[in-house]
C-alpha cells in the first residue's frame, strides 16, 4: 500500500463506486445491470446515463444469462443480483454458462463478467436475506470469487475485476457497504443499532486508485502461536479477537484472503508453517465450504496443524440474539482459538 | 360462496390496525430488518382468503401478514414472530417474510415469484389427498417477471391444479415502476399460459370476491387454474422507511443526503453527453415525483372505500371499530409486555 | 434482403448431406453421447442465418449444426469437434452441445431455454458495440416452458433489444409430446410479452425468410424483439438412437426390452385400478403410435419442397447437388482420416 | 448385509426401480414428477397410474419448487431433474426452500422430498451434462445428499429416503444406471463402449429390502497403510487401485461413504487413525467441495494424517480422451496413493 500522502478516506460503499467511476470513465465497455439500479447506483446513472445503467426486471435468470453473453459480445458487464441469496434463481447463468464457456470454446472465448452483489448477515432479516456463500460459489471451477474487507481493497479488488478475462464473484458484506444496512435494516431508523465493524466500513483508500491482484491475501496482523483466517467481517471479528488473545499472552496472525478462488495457498501455508495452528473464520456455511477447502490445502502441503473453524452451521435465524449466535462472532472465536492454542 | 360486507370489513380493519401496530414497533427498533407491510391490499386479501375452507392452502409472498391473519393466525404470535421471540409463530427463527402455519397449510417466501411453484405444489397435495380444496397463489407485478412463476402458471395448466393465481399489481417493484421493465399486458401472459384471467379494482372487494369465487369454483370442481390480477396500492411504499418515500416526504432533509454526490457525479467532466445526463436526473426526479404521487391512496383505500358503503349503520360501525381497535391493543400489549 | 432460392438450396442439401455423414460416423462409435441433428429443421436455418450480416449474432440450443454452417463455420472443424479431437472447432472440449464461434459470435447451450438469455446479451453487446446488428435466439417448443427462456422475451421488450426470437416446434421434447404439458398458443405467449408474434410453416424456406425478414429490419432499426413459431419435424427424433423411434422402427426386437417389465409391472397385485393401469399403458402405445407418425417427413421435408420448386431448372439442380455431395464428401474423408 | 439365501441378483436400475415401486405399493403418498418419466419410469406408470407417475414440463424451477410444497401438503414426491447438471435453473427451490423450510417454520413443517438425478461423467457428453455436484449440494445446510456406489444400497439407501422426513438428493450415477448409458451415450450402438463398473451396475440384493441407513458409511475392503475414501463409481476405481496395490504390497482400506451430507465422521475417522492416509476420490469439483470437508472432518479430529485427493479439477471436456484423465481414473489414483505411501 502507498504512504499516508496518497491517501484518502472513504466509506467501503463509497470506495467501489468511486472504483466503478473511475473505471467506467475510461472504460465504455463497462456497463451496469441490476433491479433497481436507478436508484441504488444513482450517481454512476446521473454520470453516466441510461445506456450503461440499465435497470433490470424481477428476472435474475434472464438478465444474469444476458450479461454472460454481453461479456462475450464486447462489453464489460457488471449484473447486480442485489442479495447473493437470489442467485438461486440464476445459477444456471453462472454454473452452466459464465463458467464454462471458455473452457467450451476451447479457450477461444472469454466472458469477463463481473457478478456483484451483497452478502451476509448481522442485521436480523433472516436466512433467505443473509446467506454468504462464497465458498459454495468459489467450487465451480471458472468463477473467480472476490470478498473484500476494507474500503481499499473493496475499491482496488473491484479495479482488479473489471479488468479481469473471466467472471468475477463480487461479494460485498452488508455491514460494511452501509447503504444497505440502510435499505434493507434500518429504513432510516436511529432505533437500531449493527454491530459494524468500523476499520471495515471507513477507511483509507489509495488516491489514485490501485487495483489489488486477485489472488493475493492480505496480512492484517502478524502472530506466531495461531493463524485466523477468513474473509469480509470475519476479519474485522477475528481482529477483535486477536486484541484480546494478546492481551491473555497469545500472538495471533491475522490472514485477510480477500479472494476466496483462487486462493492464495503459499501465503496460508507460510503463515500456517510458522504458527502450526489454523482457525477458519467463516461466515459461510461450514460443511463442504472454505473452511475444509482451507484444510486439505494445509494438509495437501503436509503442514502439520491443529485446527478448528467457527462457521454458520445452520440456516441463519432471523432472531436477532440467535442470528447473533449463528454467525462469527468474537465469543465464539476466542473461544475456538483459546481450544486450539491449548492443544498440544 | 356470498359476501358478507362485514366480515369482510372487520378483518379488513383488523389487519390494518395490526399493521399500523407493528409500523409503531418497528419504528421503535424492537424488529429487525425489513418489514414489508399489506396495508392496501386488504381488499384483496379479504376476497380470497375469507372464502377458504379447511385444507385449502396458501402460499405468500413478502406481504403475508394480513393473509395469515385472515385465515385464522394469532395476532400475537405474528407479532412475537416479528419481534424474534421463540413464542413467536415460528419460534423466532422464520420473521416476517418467512411465515410458516403448517395448520393453514400457509407458507411464505422472500424470495420474488416462489409463490407460484409452490401453490402449483399445495394444490397438487390438496388435489390427491383433500379433494374439492385449493391453494391461492399471491404475488405482485414485479413477480410476474420472475420465470418460476410464469412456469408455474403453465403448470397448473398442464396439471389442471386447482390454483387460483393472484397477481397483487401496485404498479412498483421496490423503487422500480414495474411499468418501465414490463412488456405486455399481465392478463395476456395467462392467457398466453391457457388459463382464463381477470382484470378488477383491487381496492374493491365486492368485485375480487366475486371474480375470487368464480375462480375457487372452477378450482374445487377439478377444472384448473385461473389468474386475478387486481390493482393496489402500497401507502407505506416498498417497505417501511422506502428510501423513495422518505424523499418524497422529507425532500429537504433526505434529498440532501442523495443530491450531492449525485449532482456531482452528473457534473463530473468525463461522463456520457450532457443530453444524456439531463435524462438521467430525469429518471431519478420521475421515479421520486411518480412515488410522491402513486405511493398513496388518494381516495382508493379499500377500507374506507368498504367503511363508505357501511356508513348507513353507523352505530354499528364505530362500535366494531372500537372493540377492534381495542383487541387489537390488548394483543400489542400483551406483546410487547411478553419477553 | 431478397430470397435467392438457390443459395438457400445448395445451404440446406449441404446441412442434410453433412448431417447424414455424421450419422453414419456417429453410429461408427467416433462420435461419444448424444447427437442431436437439426435435419428438418432446414428451411428454419436457412431462411434466418443467412439473411445475418457481419457483426450479427445467433444464440444456439443443442440442434447447432445447420445455423454453425451456414453462417460459414468449416465443417471440418465440426465433424473433428463431434470426434472430440484437438483440431476441432473447441478444440475438442464443448462437443456437438457446446459449438462456439468467437468471430461469427454464434454460442450454443445444452441447457434448453439458455438462448433467450444469451440473445439478449448478444443483442445488448450489439447495440452498444455494432449498432445496427441483431441477435438470434433458436429453441423448441419444449423451452417455451422453461423460465428463463420466457423472461429473456421480456427482457428484450423492457430493453427493446434488437433479437428475433425463433421457436422450431417440433411438437415434441425428446419422448414427451408438448400439447401434454403446455398450455394455451406459444404465439400468444410473446403477445403476453408485449412483442409481434407469427406462426409460420417451418418447412417452407419462403415463408422463413419472409417473415424473418421483416423481424430482422425491425430489430435492426432498434424497434425491437419479434417471435417467430416455426413447425418443423426431426424425422431422426430427438437424438440418434431416439429411444421411441427405435420402437417405432423395429418393434419387435425394441419392444421385448420394454415390454416384459412394463407388462409384468402393469398386471402387478399392488398398484393403481385396472381402469388406471389401462390408461397408462395406453398412454405408452400412444406415445409410440404418434413418434411413429409424427417423426417422418410425410411429404413435409423442408429439402425436398424446395427442391420441387427449383426442379424446372433440372440440369442445374443434379450438377449443383453432385457438386455438394462430392465436397461433402470430401471433408468428412479428411476428417476421418485425420487423427 | 443378510446372507445369500435371502439375496437376489438385479442391476443398479433395477434396484433403484424395485425398491420405489415396493414403496409406492404400500405408501399412497409416494409421487413420481419429473421430464419424460411415461416413457423413463414406464412401469412405474403401467403400475401405479398417471395420478402418480407425472409427467412434467421443461420447467424445472416450477416442478421442483412444487415438489417442495406438495411434500409440505402431505405427500412424499420424488422429483427428478434427469441430469444433476439441470438443477442450476431449479437451485433456489433447493437452497431457499426445500432446505430451509423446516428451520423456518421454527421446526414445525417438514419437507419429504427426495430429488432424484443422474449425475457422473464418462460417456462422452461434455461438461454440461456430465457433473456431480454432490459436496456442491452438501453444502446447504438442510439437504442430504446420498450416492450410492451398488445395487443394494442404491435401493435401501431410496427407501431410507422415501421415508426420510427432510429433503435428500438421491444421485444415481450414469455408469452404474445403466439405460442413462443406452437414452444419452450408446443410442443403442454397439460401437461404444464405456468403463462401467461391473460390481456396481449388478450385484446382490436383499430380498426384500432393507432400508440402508442414511449417514453410515460402509468398509468396501479393509487395509492398514492407506484409507481410499469417496463414493459412487469413484469406489470401484479405488478397488481396482487397491488390488495393484495389494500386488505392491500395500494394504488399502476402501471407505464407501454413501452419504455426502450428514458424513460417517466417526466411521471415516477411524479407518484414517488406523492407517494415518487419507486419499479422497471425488468426481465432483475439488475445491470447497467433498475433499476439503473430509480433510476437515480428520483434522478437527485432531488425527494427523498425510492427505491426497484425486477429483475433477476443471470443466470436464468432452473428448473422451481428455475425459478420462479429468475424471478420476484408477491410474491417477494410483500415482497419488503411492505418492501418499511414499511420505513419512
Ligand atoms: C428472486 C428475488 N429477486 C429480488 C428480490 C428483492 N425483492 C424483494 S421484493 C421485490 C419487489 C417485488 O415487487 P412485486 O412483486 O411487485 O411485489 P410488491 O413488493 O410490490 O408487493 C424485490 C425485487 C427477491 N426477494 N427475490
Ligand atoms: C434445463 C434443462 N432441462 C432438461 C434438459 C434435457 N433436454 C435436452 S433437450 C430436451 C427437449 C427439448 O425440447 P425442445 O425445446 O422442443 O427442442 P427439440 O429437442 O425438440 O428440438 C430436454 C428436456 C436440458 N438439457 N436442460
Ligand atoms: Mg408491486
Ligand atoms: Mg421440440
Amino acid at each position: 500500500m502507498k504512504t499516508n500522502e496518497t491517501m484518502k478516506t472513504m466509506s467501503f460503499a463509497d470506495a467501489i463506486e468511486d472504483a466503478l467511476a473511475t473505471a467506467m470513465a475510461t472504460d465504455e465497455r463497462i456497463i451496469i445491470i441490476g433491479e433497481d439500479v436507478h436508484l441504488l447506483r444513482v450517481n454512476l446513472l446521473s454520470r453516466f446515463g441510461r445506456d450503461r445503467v440499465l435497470a433490470a426486471p424481477i428476472s435474475e435468470s434472464a438478465f444474469v444469462g444476458a450479461a454472460v453473453a454481453a461479456a462475450m459480445g464486447g462489453l464489460r458487464p457488471v449484473v447486480e443480483v442485489m442479495l447473493v441469496d437470489f442467485i438461486g434463481v440464476a445459477m444456471d447463468a453462472l454454473l452452466n454458462h459464465a463458467a464454462k464457456t471458455f473452457a467450451f470454446s476451447g479457450g477461444n472465448w472469454h466472458v469477463p463478467l463481473v457478478v456483484r452483489a451483497a452478502c451476509g448477515g448481522g442485521y436480523g432479516d433472516g436466512g433467505q436475506h443473509e446467506q454468504s456463500l462464497w465458498g459454495w460459489l468459489a467450487h465451480i471451477p471458472g468463477l473467480t470469487v472476490v470478498v473484500p474487507s476494507t474500503p481499499a481493497d473493496a475499491g482496488g479488488l473491484m479495479l482488479s475485476a473489471l479488468s479481469h478475462e473471466e467472471p468475477v464473484i463480487f461479494l460485498e458484506h452488508k455491514l460494511l457497504a452501509d447503504y444497505w444496512l440502510d435499505y434493507l435494516g434500518a429504513g432510516g431508523r436511529d432505533t437500531v443499532t449493527y454491530d459494524i465493524p468500523m476499520m471495515g466500513a471507513t477507511g483509507p483508500v489509495p488516491d489514485p486508485w490501485q487495483p489489488v491482484p486477485i489472488g493475493k491475501m492480505a496480512i492484517r496482523r502478524n502472530g506466531s502461536d495461531i493463524t485466523v483466517v477468513g474473509v469480509g467481517v470475519g476479519i474485522h471479528r477475528a481482529l477483535e479477537a486477536a486484541t484480546i488473545l494478546a492481551q491473555n499472552g497469545y500472538s495471533a496472525e491475522v490472514i485477510d484472503l480477500r479472494t476466496v478462488s483462487p486462493l492464495d495457498r503459499e501465503g496460508l501455508c507460510a503463515s500456517v508453517s510458522k504458527t502450526g495452528r489454523m482457525l477458519v473464520v467463516d461466515e459461510d456455511y461450514q460443511a463442504f465450504g472454505l473452511s475444509g477447502e482451507l484444510a486439505a490445502v494445509v494438509l495437501e502441503s503436509g503442514i502439520q496443524a491443529k485446527y478448528g473453524r467457527v462457521c454458520v452451521e445452520s440456516t441463519i435465524p432471523y432472531s436477532p440474539e440467535m442470528e447473533k449466535q449463528a454467525l462469527p462472532n468474537t465469543v465464539r472465536i476466542l473461544a475456538a482459538a483459546n481450544e486450539l492454542l491449548l492443544k498440544r | 360462496m356470498e359476501i358478507n360486507h362485514w366480515h369482510c370489513y372487520e378483518n379488513m380493519f383488523s389487519s390494518r390496525q395490526f399493521e399500523a401496530s407493528v409500523t409503531t414497533v418497528w419504528r421503535s427498533g424492537k424488529i429487525s430488518g425489513e418489514m414489508h407491510l399489506s396495508t392496501g391490499e386488504e381488499a384483496i386479501t379479504a376476497g380470497t382468503v375469507l372464502q377458504l375452507q379447511a385444507g385449502d392452502a396458501m402460499a405468500l409472498d413478502h406481504r403475508g401478514t394480513s393473509a395469515m391473519l385472515m385465515r385464522g393466525v394469532d395476532p400475537f404470535r405474528l407479532l412475537r414472530e416479528f419481534m424474534g421471540k421463540s413464542d413467536g409463530l415460528c419460534h423466532g427463527q422464520g420473521g416476517h417474510m418467512h411465515l410458516f402455519s403448517k395448520r393453514h397449510l400457509a407458507a411464505s417466501s422472500g424470495i420474488v415469484g416462489a409463490t407460484g411453484p409452490a401453490a402449483a405444489g399445495f394444490a397438487l397435495a390438496n388435489r390427491a389427498l383433500r379433494p374439492g380444496s385449493v391453494a391461492l397463489a399471491f404475488f405482485g407485478d414485479g413477480a410476474m417477471n420472475q420465470g418460476m412463476l410464469l412456469e408455474s402458471m403453465n403448470l397448473a395448466v398442464a396439471w389442471r391444479l386447482p390454483v387460483v393465481f393472484i397477481c397483487k399489481d401496485s404498479k412498483w417493484a421496490i423503487t422500480t415502476l414495474s411499468a418501465s421493465v414490463t412488456g405486455g399486458k399481465l392478463v395476456n401472459r395467462a392467457i398466453g399460459m391457457g388459463m382464463p384471467a381477470t382484470s378488477i379494482d383491487g381496492t374493491d372487494v365486492e368485485a375480487v370476491w366475486k371474480t375470487a369465487s368464480k375462480s375457487l369454483i372452477r378450482a374445487r370442481k377439478g377444472k384448473g387454474p385461473s389468474f386475478i390480477h387486481a390493482t393496489c396500492t402500497h401507502p407505506e411504499g416498498h417497505f417501511l422507511g422506502d428510501p423513495l418515500l422518505r424523499i418524497a416526504r422529507h425532500p429537504v432533509k433526505e434529498m440532501k443526503k442523495v443530491a450531492g454526490p449525485m449532482i456531482k457525479s452528473a457534473i463530473h467532466l468525463q461522463g456520457a453527453s450532457i443530453l444524456k445526463r439531463s435524462g438521467s436526473l430525469a429518471t431519478v426526479t420521475t421515479l421520486i415525483g411518480k412515488t410522491a404521487r402513486d405511493q398513496h391512496f388518494s381516495g382508493k383505500d379499500p377500507l374506507s372505500r368498504l367503511r363508505r358503503q357501511l356508513k348507513k349503520e353507523n352505530g354499528r360501525l364505530e362500535k366494531l371499530e372500537n372493540e377492534l381497535i381495542n383487541k387489537n391493543q390488548a394483543v400489542i400489549n400483551r406483546a410487547l409486555a411478553a419477553r
